[in-house]
């Protein structure tokens, strides 16, 4: 570093980044003794020039009613923010499983997961599935302490880029692959799952006709909001 | 570090020029300089002990600590615990200590030594491991004095920035972790028989999950409304399907006030809880 | 300003100003992300051009232990110190000393440090070195009474603007009380240094300079206080 003693400007920017607080024109003059402190008029000179050696930085400096202060331009504010973002954990095991047997089992409560899992599911997965906005309660089976039950939502769809449900491979896939891919080929489930139903659908053949006429005249109001 | 006071003298070795004339040593010692007591007094609390004192009185005098005239330190050393005795100044046991040993060293030394000595022959040789031990330390807490630090020398900046976005971030997880766990789920759980996961059309698990989100228990919602003709044929089938599974898993109850009358749909569960109303809200 | 995106230096010092403590460069990549972030080697020059950028200013880059920070240069600083009242602490001898035995010989016991003191240290050093956050109990050393082991923090070297150990200043070489009675030769002098601190030996060069010198070539060893 030079000899030189620093310029006005930068004894100004290295109290505004230290003070803490707005710092006014006296404030600034108080740091310098009676015999060496500059003008009024010197001192907004160099503030002028500092305001202009921030254009194009990611500060800038600001006058407010108690003082002048340096902060952070909204340009880079946003991408500074993250500094102060809690680092996300990984999803646990547990609630990787939970949400996968409420995909392919729901409308089901927790207790069932429970009996699936073998072990008993946390509150804190079921809270943390519901925030996410992956799972809600869609109602209640008619037991004893009536128990919520929970389906998977529309958000959760967007999230694993589903359409669909039916997109996620069936049971008997996934039982076959070893390491899934997740591009496989769903045309095939899809049909799978078709055929399941007009199976399913042929079996109750008469009542279908029947119900074909009643449901001309309201849209499907079940999907999620 | 300050610049010692005229009259106080403290004992900063560090400032006092050094200069050893390997093999002939200073004899002429330097007087001492006289020191009012209430100086004095300050003086010797400057002090951090035994060691430093020695070796305040040993570079004061130019001399090397590898190579101490004992008797004169000895002599020297002895008038300033003297001097702190009649101060009636606390004596820490550690000079005390020293005292005696500095006694022993000069005993020692009187003694005839053979020729060819070899250094732990040397008596001083305790005594000048433990000074040079303790002076290099007392150079590194010097240098790190001197460092840079913060606070007195440096100031660390620190910009307001309580306007910030609080960003929430969530984990990340890709349906292929999910699959993965969920496969193992299902090995485990075809383990117990009674747990068989069957194969179904998830497309009739989600519409059980859309139905029942749809209808409310306090409210007879008309069957017909439940159905959107504009998924066709297969959509409607499927719906269908739903409400059959949802009736035969007693979760919905279908209403039909006279025959032909519209069928009504309400949920089986009673009163609505906080967690619907909550999950409503999505 | 304009609509481009801030310069990379330019989103390093404003998130160096905000951070409130040192960031390393992990800390820096991270407010990108994975698309977009810069090489670490772009992060690296951008970083050296910011410290150019302060070249003549008031303020610096500085790497610590933890990582980067923008300080206040130690000529400024004096001046801009006007806005505390409060004056920086002053540490005493004593507590400097058990300090720099901690430094370079942990870890150790305080009945270790005691040792090459030649006198007791009090419990209330040890308090202050420990709620500064400099020093730390790493352990116990297994003899009767299980003395506690001290050792220097993160936090010490970021307080005296260390990036490591290593950066301490050197040690002086023990000289062998043999040495009287022989030419000087250093070369073969004591190496006991402390084990925890890298041996700085060959950059001392000549031992009896640094002797002689007496702490001369010190940065300003006297003039702040």
């Amino acid at each position: 570093m030079s000899n030189e003693p620093p310029a006005l400007k930068h004894v100004i920017e290295a109290a505004l980044l230290v003070a803490g607080r707005p710092l006014n024109l006296d404030a600034l003059l108080g740091l310098f003794d009676e015999i060496e402190r500059p003008e009024r008029s010197e001192m907004r000179a160099a503030l002028d020039e500092l305001a202009e050696d921030f254009a194009n930085r990611g500060i800038e400096l600001k006058e407010t009613a108690s003082g002048f202060r340096i902060q952070v331009r909204a340009s880079v504010s946003e991408r500074v923010s993250r500094l102060f973002e809690e680092r996300p954990q990984r999803y646990s095991r547990a609630l990787l499983e939970t949400l996968a047997l409420i995909a392919y089992r729901q409308p089901l409560t927790r207790g069932e997961i429970e009996d699936v899992r073998g072990v008993s599911v946390s509150s804190n997965i079921m809270k943390t599935l519901q925030d996410r906005g992956w799972v809600r309660v869609v109602g209640h089976r008619d037991v004893p302490g009536r128990p919520a039950l929970y389906a998977t939502t529309r958000e959760f769809l967007d999230y694993f880029g589903l359409k669909s449900l039916d997109e996620l491979p069936t049971l008997a896939e996934l039982r076959d692959i070893d390491s899934i891919n997740v591009e496989i080929d769903f045309d095939g489930a899809e049909e799978a799952v078709a055929e399941a139903v007009a199976e399913h659908a042929a079996a109750e053949g008469d009542a279908m006709d029947s119900i074909e006429d009643d449901g001309d005249d309201r849209p499907q109001a079940a999907s999620s909001s | 570090m300050t610049e010692p006071a005229p009259e106080n003298t403290t004992p900063e070795q560090a400032e006092m020029p050094f200069a050893v004339v390997q093999g002939a040593p200073v004899l002429q010692l330097p007087r001492d300089l006289y020191i009012p007591p209430d100086a004095l007094e300050v003086f010797l609390e400057a002090f951090e002990g035994p060691l430093d004192l020695l070796l305040y009185l040993i570079k004061r005098q130019n001399l090397d600590v590898l190579d101490i005239p004992i008797a004169e330190i000895t002599r020297q050393y002895m008038e300033y615990i003297d001097l702190m005795k009649d101060l009636r100044l606390e004596l820490a046991a550690e000079y005390l200590v020293m005292a005696a040993m500095l006694a022993e060293i000069k005993s020692r030394m009187l003694l005839p030594r053979p020729v060819e000595s070899e250094d732990e022959d040397d008596p001083r040789a305790e005594l000048v491991r433990r000074l040079q031990e303790y002076e290099r330390y007392k150079q590194a807490a010097e240098d790190i004095d001197a460092l840079e630090r913060l606070e007195r020398d440096v100031l660390v900046t620190q910009v307001d920035f309580s306007e910030r976005k609080i960003v929430r971030t969530v984990a990340e997880v890709t349906l292929q972790e999910m699959l993965i766990a969920f496969k193992e789920v299902l090995a485990h759980a075809e383990k117990y028989a009674h747990h068989q996961v069957e194969a179904e059309p998830l497309s009739l698990r989600q519409r059980m999950s859309d139905v029942l989100a749809a209808v409310r228990e306090n409210e007879y919602r008309p069957f017909t409304s439940l159905f959107n003709a504009e998924e066709g044929r297969m959509g409607v089938v499927v719906t269908f399907l739903a409400l059959l599974e949802l009736i035969r898993e007693s979760l919905i109850e279908i209403v039909q006030s006279e025959p032909y009358a519209p069928i009504h749909v309400k949920a089986r569960a009673g009163r609505v809880t906080e967690d619907e109303e909550d999950s409503d809200e999505q």
